[in-house]
């Protein structure tokens, strides 16, 4: 059965191919069948690939499957193969089924558009680099997916590539998160040269073995696979390209820059959390990044006018939670986390993407009163937004959050500090969430619906919202039925949380405070931005400020941008060439001052002879 | 010497032929006395081959100076330098 | 014996299709293609006699063959092929094959005469990678040289003449520069050892003063390294590339620089192991030097075939740095460097003629756009653009990472500038994917999309890229044991590992 | 004087006798072909004898004359560059001269002078193979009266070879006045220990003299300034001759008197002529550079081979002689195969001289664009031609002796060079537009060539192919012939 793990990468791969060479040729409904059925497929493969693993574990928790070597090169001998664990196969899961339930949904969202061949082709192509990333048994492998995901992300987002717009967020997306990726593929060759090694287990193995905890060689390569992971998952300071992503198609953000690439980062620290656990100095730098990113993410979605962007934010934000997870140790939090984040956030954009195909619009200040004739969309907002926001108890988002927040005290690494930046976290997302639901969905209705959702669409989002209600139950803290089972799931290949810190602050506490924030949030939200109020957006610098992502394209565009483009602009005509052709002009210089030697006059030649034997005769007598 | 003196100074053709003339006499004139030196024959036997073509050359030379005369009317050398560069 | 015929082949081909073309244009081409797959099968029948015996038997050479030519000075014809020259020559005829096609409708007139130089150069390069004896070796350097200056001279665009000449210059002046050292080392051995001769494994054994040595593979270096080309002795490149026809540009990009790049592997490295140590870290430099400075220049051009060029220099960055990081892994990448290098720039190449054929046009800002009129074009180029700025799963990343990482034992600042390198790659190659094919159409290009011959030669060459970026095994095993041949005498011992 | 002294001299005897019978014929009753054929006769004849008389070899006729298998080598080579020089002759001739008969005459004369200086032995005779030639060329240059230049070029080479030639003679007085011996080895002697003499100043001085004499000959820089006005004023046949015969023996007799079998030339001497050669090789390369008249180019062409010549020279050792011989016989073929190519494109009013008229060549006339190709590349030293071997053992032979400087001076010098040759082929292979057709539409693309100008033509590139590819053949024979100089 689970011999058939590499169908899950080689289907989507197949009717990717097969899309992007005859796609044009072929029948919408056959690429829709194509398109969203090799998906379809795929999650069926990993739900029983899924159930057999549950069933009978085998040994050790871990599956390998060998495909061949890729290239053997003096003792660096990556392979083609995966590995499938516990960890692997929780993103598996959430990868292809959200991924199908994505794919369902374009198949009527983009059925209209004309690159619709093109558009499942590279949807295909992301899943199964996304597979191959989530999959890989070796880094290098992890790190061809990582690119392939990367390759994907920018041809969706420039997939509407007629706009000049959507082009430069396409190209600034792959251009930032090549940073990271050069980062990380530096940090491949220490690892290998360090190591002799790039398949995981053994390197982390080697590495446990012989690198000492915090030993500078441990914290350089955990800096650079950090490098890598900020870079993907948008965290502070190369969040940028990210908002921007927005450009693409609705499903491509929900699925790309919302439940799964963005992860990738998580996912490849937790993967490689013996080496950050040997270097403590950047994991504690993992937990900062992330609550910074966190709470400058949360307040810039608090200013955003487009309902992508406050989506986006919100994304960037909550990974900075999963961040948070990261550096305290709470690894299977983070995982955790990451399951339900895909569920509401999924659902959030595909909610957010019925609406704008309804009314053509993205600004929130011109939509209000949807609620009547989006019924469905609402629902869904309501329900995806306050797990978002962390609805206690029936919310999926509420669980994992907690297990952060309760780490972030009780956590090895964490303190008061990181508990108090959570609380305010949680604060500003439930307020940003209802912000945006009440903007959008109360008050006077301003625009009328064009279209409505049809099937398709319906079952994905009921689906997801099913998810993003019960998806949390899989791991309950123990006033509420205590079932850790993700946890103790995960406890095989990650190290299990564990709480150092007891009181003042207790569990309960935590809970209770984080529902008192969810409330105040709500409350805020609805003084603020509620049917009553002025619709107008307010002006103050801050809010300018946080609406520009505080300013971090600007100081790039200025520090980075412009110089390079100044300097290849300057040296593009070759500065080498010049010298070069100044030889030539000195041998021409040449040409021309012996040329005027040649006056054909016989007088002057004898002359010339008459010196010339002079010339001979004074340096044979000066030479003796 | 004399004779290199008048081919650069003298702009008419004949006196550039005399000239070499004298360039020719001389050489032949040292080959003399190198003879008398040590006492050969050989530097007069020189000097006889020298005189022959000496007199060779300047009918030739003199061939050319009425064809250039012809030609330009003129016995100045430095009209003869259509060629340069 | 079979290695003068793959020689002679060429040539015959070549001059029977000049004759050709007089009757008609077309039998002219089909006989350069035939002379070229014959070769190709030929190559690829010493491929698979000898797949097994690549790792097994010791035997240095696959095939040799060895006459008496001028004997006062010992040269000798003497052709010899090992796994390093076979991939090599298997790359030649591809490209070949790939440039006769891509130029079949972009050469109208003289054709006989341009397929006669094509062969004749392939026949030069053939030469190149067979040659085992020195002085044989510099005769088909020089060869090639003359039928490329035709090629870019006659069929070349505006700057033609320029172009040539300064490719030619360049290359004569190092190539001469190489033959004093050859004489020089021919001279050397005479005295030692008392016998005249120019034959690369007699020569191999010659003593030499570190001085002397030292001096000899400047040399050659001289020659090798504005081949390749390293900076800065680049310049002759950008022109030659941009002026030539589609043909020539395949070639010298896919071809020509790789005889650099050989020539540094089976000449400099064995024959003078111990400068070649010395002189590591600065040629390294001058490798990683080249990688950045091609890749910015590359990103400020606005003709296209021009970027393309600089990204060669770029490219060939690598190869340097590899051959000289001074191990196994490092130099088994830059041959799978300049392969993949051989096949992506190859196909930019062709590219930009199909997009100049259509548009007359090579200027990045008149394109833009592209994608609506023609899709499967533009897709191709994304794939080879993907290809260039190092996408994993394609050729050159295999190429460059495992360079990447023997440099990185060997010199780990030089190594971390280097991978900077990958960065600017993709600004040149996001410039090539987006200003050329996204973006809006603001000249309402309306253009035929590919041909189903265009479609082959660009699909085989996507093919051999997937083919060596997913599985360089093959490419490797077989030329994994003239690469250690060649690095024995060089490194002997492999930096330690800190 | 014994027989075999007279077998010996068979071949010096030959060439004029045939140049005395042509007068009679030509008295009796002008007829160019039968001229031409007699003339050839003559010099197959004279070709025969050298291999008959070569079974005497060596010998020493008199105070004058010594007749060595060097000397044959040199004389076969001459003689065959004469006949190749008739045989584009003949039909140029035909096209723009009405009395052409006296040309054969004149060249056999200079034949004859070149081949005394090869055989010569002392200073008179060197002196008499001297002026006999340059008398002869005197009069050949102005051949062709039509053309004002011609007479200009005439009186230019004479007052200056007149000078130069009293130069030359003063020196060897002053030689003699040292040494009391009119042996040419003196120069041998005075080259390896000049300083050895009672009175080195007058030894050196006359050295110097002398190279003077024999350095405007060769047209060596600072001697040269005569060269590309003569070379453009001459008849192409005459300028073939003097590129190839004159400078032929007169260098042969150089290499024989100069070169220093034991090693390479030092002190003085080798310092002037070191100085000499690298300034012929730069200045006749950046001379050329941007010429438009190609004639000029191969005159300026020809003053840096003459130091590449003198390179080989220098060289000297075992492999100097050789080496240069053959990068002469080279040089020769090749400069003779291309003025063949120029003389085959002219026309009855003018020379292809302007580098216009090879406009677009290549796709008028294939096969002739392709021989000056050839020659063009021989003489830019590109492989498979026979300058390029002569480059590589010329090379060979500096390596050897560690002239580094020289070399140097070589390879940079002929990659300038290779920019002018190149420059011609380009415009021979350029669209054919342009003023090409309309400067003479008479010639060029209608002319035929005649039998005997194919002939010499596909002989000369067939030559310069197997001197380029095989060297076996002529290498060995240098050697041996080369092996008891100095």
């Amino acid at each position: 059965m689970l011999q058939l793990l590499w169908l899950v990468v080689a289907i989507p791969v197949a009717s990717a191919t097969l899309l992007a060479l005859f796609g044009s040729n072929l029948s919408r409904r056959v690429v829709a069948v194509l398109g969203a059925g090799s998906v379809g497929v795929a999650a069926l493969i990993t739900l029983l690939i899924g159930a057999v693993f549950l069933a009978s574990p085998p040994m050790g928790n871990v599956y390998v499957q060998h495909l061949w070597t890729w290239m053997s090169s003096g003792g660096f001998t990556p392979e083609i193969a995966f590995y499938l664990d516990p960890v692997s196969l929780l993103m598996l899961l959430v990868v292809t089924f959200v991924g199908f339930l994505i794919h369902l949904y374009s198949v009527e969202y983009m059925h209209d558009d004309e690159g619709y061949a093109r558009f499942f082709a590279y949807m295909n192509l992301f899943v199964a680099s996304m597979i191959t990333l989530v999959l890989a048994n070796n880094l290098l492998l992890l790190y061809l997916g990582w690119e392939g995901v990367g390759l994907c992300s920018f041809l969706l987002i420039g997939f509407w590539y007629r706009d000049p717009q959507n082009v430069r967020a396409a190209a600034k997306a792959f251009i930032v998160t090549r940073f990271g990726d050069t980062a990380f593929a530096v940090g491949l060759l220490l690892l290998f040269t360090r190591l002799g090694t790039l398949d995981i287990q053994d390197a982390m193995h080697r590495a446990a073995m012989q690198w000492s905890t915090g030993s500078s060689i441990a914290t350089a390569a955990a800096a650079l696979l950090l490098g890598g992971a900020v870079a993907k998952s948008a965290q502070l300071p190369l969040q940028t390209w990210l908002p921007d992503a927005m450009a693409g198609p609705t499903p491509t953000s929900a699925l790309i820059h919302a439940a799964t690439m963005v992860t990738a980062g998580v996912y490849l620290i937790a993967r490689t959390h013996v080496l950050f656990t040997l270097a403590p100095s950047i994991q504690f730098l993992v937990a900062i990044i992330g609550t910074v990113t966190m709470l400058l993410a949360a307040f810039s979605a608090l200013a955003q006018r487009d309902m992508k962007r406050v989506l986006a934010y919100s994304t960037i934000s909550q990974i900075g939670y999963m961040f948070l997870a990261l550096g305290l140790g709470a690894w299977s939090a983070a995982m955790f986390h990451f399951m339900t984040h895909a569920f509401f956030k999924a659902l959030l954009f595909l909610a957010a993407g019925v609406v704008i195909h309804a009314v053509h619009e993205q600004d929130l200040y011109r939509m209000g009163g949807l609620r009547k004739e989006l019924r469905l969309a609402f629902w869904a907002f309501v329900i995806g937004g306050s797990a978002l926001a962390g609805l206690p108890l029936i919310t999926a988002g509420f669980f994992s959050k907690d297990l952060i927040l309760w780490q972030s005290w009780a956590g090895p690494n964490g303190n008061a500090w990181f508990w108090a930046a959570g609380m305010t976290g949680a604060l500003l997302t439930s307020l940003y969430t209802f912000r945006m639901i009440l903007l959008a969905f109360y008050g006077p209705q301003q625009l009328h619906v064009r279209a409505k959702s049809g099937l398709a669409v319906r079952v994905s989002l009921v689906v997801l919202c099913s998810l993003s209600l019960v998806g949390g139950y899989v791991d309950t803290p123990p006033h509420f039925g205590g079932t850790p089972a993700l946890s103790n799931f995960l406890n095989s290949v990650l190290p299990p949380l564990e709480e150092v810190h007891i009181g003042p602050i207790t569990e309960t506490m935590t809970v209770l405070s984080a529902s008192t924030v969810f409330a105040l949030g709500l409350w805020l939200a609805y003084l603020i931005f509620g049917p009553k109020r002025s619709r107008q957006p307010a002006q103050n610098l801050l809010e300018q400020l946080w609406l520009a992502g505080w300013g971090f394209d600007w100081l790039y565009d200025k520090l980075l941008v412009r110089p390079f483009q100044w300097i290849a602009r300057k040296s593009a005509a070759d500065p080498v060439d010049v010298p070069i052709n100044g030889l030539a002009q000195v041998t021409v210089l040449g040409y021309r001052a012996l040329r005027l030697t040649q006056t054909g006059q016989v007088r002057w030649y004898a002359a010339g002879l008459a010196l010339g034997t002079a010339a001979i005769l004074a340096i044979a007598f000066v030479a003796r | 010497m004399l004779g290199l003196a008048g081919l650069l100074t003298r702009r008419n053709l004949i006196f550039t032929l005399m000239s070499i003339e004298i360039m020719l006499n001389a050489s032949g004139l040292a080959f003399v006395g190198a003879g008398a030196r040590w006492a050969q024959p050989d530097g007069q036997v020189m000097f006889l081959f020298i005189l022959a073509m000496a007199a060779a050359e300047v009918s030739v030379g003199l061939a050319f100076v009425l064809l250039f005369h012809k030609r330009q009317l003129a016995l100045d050398v430095d009209a003869a330098s259509e060629m340069r560069g | 014996m079979i290695l003068l015929d793959l020689i002679l082949i060429l040539v015959t081909g070549g001059i029977a299709s000049w004759i050709a073309a007089r009757r008609s244009a077309m039998v002219a081409r089909w006989i350069t293609l035939a002379s070229l797959l014959v070769n190709l099968i030929l190559g690829i029948g010493i491929w698979i006699a000898h797949l097994g015996r690549s790792q097994s038997n010791p035997a240095r050479w696959f095939v040799q063959c060895n006459f008496n030519w001028i004997p006062q000075f010992g040269i000798r014809i003497h052709l010899a092929i090992d796994g390093l020259s076979l991939a090599l020559l298997l790359l030649t005829y591809f490209l070949g094959i790939m440039a006769v096609l891509s130029s079949w409708r972009e050469i109208r007139e003289r054709v006989g005469f341009f397929h006669f130089n094509l062969l004749w150069v392939l026949a030069g390069i053939t030469g190149v990678f067979l040659a085992m004896d020195v002085f044989l070796f510099y005769l088909f350097w020089e060869l090639m040289l003359v039928p490329m200056y035709f090629l870019i001279g006659i069929w070349g665009h505006e700057r033609r003449i320029y172009a040539a000449t300064k490719f030619f210059l360049f290359t004569q002046l190092s190539g001469l520069l190489m033959l004093i050292a050859i004489i020089a080392l021919a001279i050397l051995h005479h005295q030692s050892t008392g016998i005249f001769t120019f034959d690369y494994e007699q020569l191999l054994k010659t003593a030499l003063s570190p001085r002397a040595a030292r001096l000899l593979m400047i040399g050659f270096l001289a020659a090798f390294l504005v081949k390749l080309p390293a900076f800065p002795f680049h310049t002759w490149l950008p022109d030659a590339h941009t002026e030539a026809p589609t043909a020539g540009s395949v070639i010298l990009a896919g071809l020509l620089l790789k005889t650099g790049a050989y020539g540094l592997i089976r000449f400099v490295l064995p024959l003078f192991p111990g400068p070649s140590r010395e002189l590591a870290p600065i040629l390294m430099s001058i490798g990683v030097a080249g990688i950045l400075y091609g890749a910015v220049l590359a990103v400020g051009q606005t003709d296209l075939k021009r970027l393309v060029a600089y990204t060669s220099v770029s490219h060939m960055g690598f190869v340097l740095l590899g051959v000289f990081a001074g191990n196994e892994i490092a130099l088994e990448g830059a041959v799978v460097q300049m392969i993949s290098h051989g096949i992506s720039t190859g196909a930019l190449f062709i590219l930009a003629g199909l997009l100049q054929e259509r548009m007359h046009t090579r200027e990045i800002a008149a394109m833009g756009g592209l994608w609506e009129t023609m899709p499967a074009l533009s897709g191709a180029g994304m794939v080879f653009a993907m290809a260039s700025l190092g996408l994993p799963g394609l050729g050159d990343f295999v190429g460059e990472f495992l360079v990447l990482l023997g440099a990185y034992r060997a010199n780990v600042p030089l190594t971390v500038v280097a991978s900077l390198g990958l960065l600017a790659a993709t600004l040149y190659g996001l410039r090539v994917a987006q200003n050329a094919f996204q973006g809006s159409n603001p000249h309402h290009w309306k253009l035929p999309d590919m041909l189903p011959r265009e479609w082959m030669v660009l699909g085989l060459m996507m093919v051999g890229l997937l083919w060596i970026g997913l599985y360089p095994q093959p490419i490797l095993n077989t030329v994994r044991p003239s690469l250690a041949a060649a690095q024995q005498s060089a490194f002997t011992q492999e930096i330690v590992r800190r | 004087m014994s027989r075999t002294d007279f077998v010996a001299l068979l071949p010096l005897m030959i060439v004029p006798a045939t140049a005395v019978i042509l007068m009679i014929a030509i008295a009796i009753r002008r007829n160019h072909k039968a001229v031409a054929v007699i003339s050839l006769g003559g010099l197959v004849a004279a070709f025969g004898s050298l291999a008959f008389a070569a079974s005497v070899l060596p010998r020493q006729v008199s105070a004058f004359f010594i007749l060595d298998s060097y000397s044959f080598l040199y004389m076969a080579i001459l003689l065959c560059a004469a006949a190749f020089v008739f045989l584009l002759a003949y039909d140029y001739l035909n096209r723009r001269q009405k009395h052409p008969e006296e040309f054969y005459l004149l060249v056999l004369l200079a034949t004859t002078g070149a081949m005394v200086l090869v055989a010569s032995r002392n200073f008179a005779a060197f002196f008499l193979g001297l002026e006999l030639l340059s008398v002869a060329l005197y009069a050949l240059i102005a051949y062709v009266r039509a053309e004002s230049i011609s007479i200009e070029a005439g009186i230019k080479y004479l007052v200056l070879a007149a000078s130069s030639s009293s130069v030359l003679l003063f020196g060897m007085a002053l030689i003699y006045a040292e040494s009391g011996s009119m042996e040419l080895s003196q120069f041998t002697a005075a080259m390896i220990h000049s300083t050895g003499h009672a009175n080195p100043f007058l030894v050196v001085t006359g050295l110097m003299l002398v190279l003077t004499g024999a350095g405007f000959k060769l047209a060596v820089v600072p001697f040269h300034l005569w060269t590309p006005d003569v070379y453009e004023g001459a008849p192409l046949p005459v300028t073939a001759f003097i590129a190839s015969v004159s400078k032929g023996g007169m260098f042969a007799l150089l290499l024989r008197w100069f070169h220093v079998n034991s090693g390479d030339i030092t002190g003085v001497p080798g310092l002037v002529l070191s100085i000499l050669a690298i300034a012929s090789m730069l200045t006749g390369n950046l001379l050329a550079l941007r010429q438009t008249n190609v004639k000029r180019i191969l005159a300026y062409s020809s003053i840096a081979h003459m130091g590449y010549l003198l390179v080989a020279l220098l060289a000297g050792g075992a492999l100097g002689a050789p080496a240069a011989t053959y990068y002469l016989t080279a040089y020769m073929v090749t400069i003779l195969g291309a003025f063949g190519v120029m003389t085959a494109l002219s026309g009855r009013q003018h020379e292809a001289m302007s580098l216009d008229s090879y406009r677009g060549l290549f796709w008028r006339r294939p096969l002739l664009a392709a021989a000056f190709t050839t020659m063009l590349f021989s003489l830019a030293g590109i492989p498979f031609t026979a300058g390029f071997l002569g480059k590589f053992y010329v090379l060979m032979a500096g390596a050897s002796a560690s002239r580094w400087v020289l070399l140097f001076t070589l390879i940079v010098s002929s990659t300038i060079g290779l920019f002018y040759y190149l420059r011609i082929v380009v415009v021979m292979y350029a669209q054919p537009e342009g003023a090409g057709e309309t400067e003479n539409p008479d010639d060029t693309r209608t002319l035929p060539v005649p039998l005997p100008a194919t002939l010499a033509l596909a002989a000369l590139t067939g030559l310069v192919f197997l001197l380029g590819v095989y060297p076996i053949l002529f290498w060995d024979t240098m050697v041996a012939v080369t092996r008891n100089l100095g």
